[in-house]
């Protein structure tokens, strides 16, 4: 058909390290014309209206907002519009304050040590790292870690908060059995979970007498 | 020789257990506040569409605090804590009128009416510290200038009750808001100033 | 004899939720005259020296600090003097810092239930509440908990540290025998335990196969 192209969706925005952000948005049918797409934005308290400053960095239908577009604590009234021959639509706006839309990538460089100190019970040792674009040293961002495991062969998992530590000493394990273990993390007030850290494994030895 | 409690030298509290104590408050202060926030938009504003209207409407907006990272980082350490200072201060009373206003409200549930008088009281609990950290650091004098006057009690006892919800949503959204920074430059302050900004 | 009173000792200072706080002295001769004591502190960095706010609160030979004398920013001078018709001698001097003398009471609502999930391990299943005081505010005083537990007749507990949690699977029971369980907290930083919760009885049935 020949018409003006649907008014598009943004579907999400998220800010990987509470420096930067991006939003991406679904299109609608385009109409039967090429259409491009145009992200405006303003901000809480100002008149004025602002394009997407990069439309690449992140892929397609995405819009990157780089440290120097960056605020925290405001609110960002975003739009997008699709416009073909035919005329133009502009979605729904998205209202964004960017403390809420962190979430940080999975911790790294777990280890997991079985430790045996003498007259005192043996426990597995889990260390790990925040995520390598968090920045953690200034205290400009705090990390929360969660650790879950379970037997290799087990259904449920078992899920521990451990607060704001990168490290673990694990006590009640089943001696002879092989476990799955992985972190994920969370900004300490706002945001969401990262994804699971990979999958890693150990075995724990049937004289592990707990 | 008498003994100080442990950890602490001749008898004082170092800097570094004043901090740990005001981030461990700032943090306790922001987790209420986020809860109270929910808790009240949850009650009373779904399908008002306060958060369009929230823009802006904060008493405490003339205080310039930083807004990114670099700019909390480039301020001098005794600007940022004169600018919490400054926030905290202006919440005093706004937060004793929150704490009385809110029991006025239609069926206002225990857990919010808690809240509000915690947060009042953790508030003040949290200026004593901050006064005394920054009497620790601050070379001058500790100046009263830094401060943001609020004139919100008539609003949070308008008739219209639409109009008087509003006032307490905006009220608890931009609470939730500065003490958020408050918890956020207190954990940068504290990593640059105890811990060398290597946390 | 007919003397001044003997210095008192101030014993224990004890917070119970890091919002109030008591000091209770002992104490020495009295010199064969009725001797009356006073409490006496100063603030960190302060010349200015206060009374005890109130003597009766806590029973006798004590001072207790309500919030409005209670500060969490500064260490506390105190000191008690006795005095009677001969004269007055002054204790030595105790520094108090309220989050080092947190003991919180013991957890309450404590239960046990032994659990037979359907082809997976039956386990006996513990839990508790924080102590009224410290319940209603939990991110402002974070407990952690240990739990014993020991055959009614045995001799040796075996005590198991749980971290924050409120609950506890515990597997490792021997069938048919009669167990004591008991549960203790402490602040997540400063601060001791708590006494153990009153102590609770579990008959494990002998097809208690674990």
């Amino acid at each position: 058909g020949q018409s003006p192209p649907e008014k598009p969706t943004i579907i999400k925005c998220r800010s990987p390290e509470k420096e930067t952000f991006t939003c991406w948005w679904k299109p609608g049918s385009d109409g039967g014309h090429p259409t491009n797409y145009t992200l405006l934005y303003s901000k809480e308290g100002e008149e004025q209206v602002y394009e997407c400053p990069d439309y690449r960095t992140e892929g397609p239908n995405s819009c990157y907002f780089d440290k120097k577009h960056t605020s925290f604590w405001t609110i960002y009234n975003i739009t997008v519009k699709a416009t073909n021959e035919m005329g133009s639509n502009v979605s729904d706006p998205h209202y964004v304050d960017v403390t809420y839309i962190v979430q940080p990538d999975p911790p790294v460089n777990v280890t997991l040590e079985l430790k045996k100190p003498v007259n005192r019970k043996p426990y597995l040792f889990l260390t790990w790292s925040p995520p390598p674009l968090a920045d953690v040293r200034s205290g400009w961002l705090t990390l929360e870690y969660e650790l879950r495991l379970k037997p290799e062969e087990g259904e449920e998992w078992e899920t521990i908060f451990v607060g704001q530590q990168t490290q673990y000493k694990m006590f009640s394990l089943n001696p002879g059995r092989k476990y799955i273990v992985q972190i994920h993390c969370k900004p300490d007030h706002h945001g969401s979970w990262s994804e699971w850290s990979s999958e890693k494994y150990i075995q724990i030895p049937t004289d592990f007498r707990v | 020789l008498p003994i100080c409690p442990s950890g602490s030298v001749n008898c004082q509290l170092s800097l570094g257990e004043l901090f740990d104590r005001a981030v461990k408050l700032s943090h306790y202060i922001h987790f209420l506040s986020s809860e109270i926030f929910s808790e009240f938009d949850e009650r009373y504003g779904q399908g008002r569409g306060f958060v369009t209207k929230a823009v802006n409407g904060c008493h405490t907006s003339s205080l310039t605090t930083p807004e990114d990272k670099e700019q909390a980082q480039q301020i001098h350490h005794e600007d940022l804590l004169g600018l919490v200072l400054g926030v905290l201060r202006s919440w005093n009373d706004p937060l004793l009128h929150l704490a009385s206003e809110v029991q006025r409200i239609k069926e206002a549930p225990d857990t919010i009416l808690w809240k509000a008088i915690e947060i009042e009281e953790q508030n003040r609990r949290l200026l004593e510290g901050m006064e005394k950290i920054v009497g620790r650091v601050h070379s001058g004098e500790i100046g009263n200038e830094v401060y943001s006057q609020w004139e919100g009690l008539q609003s949070l006892q308008l008739a219209d009750e639409d109009s008087r919800l509003f006032a307490f949503y905006n009220l608890l959204h931009c609470l939730r808001r500065d003490s958020h920074k408050i918890d956020n430059y207190l954990k940068l302050l504290k990593c640059r100033l105890i811990h060398d900004s290597n946390c």
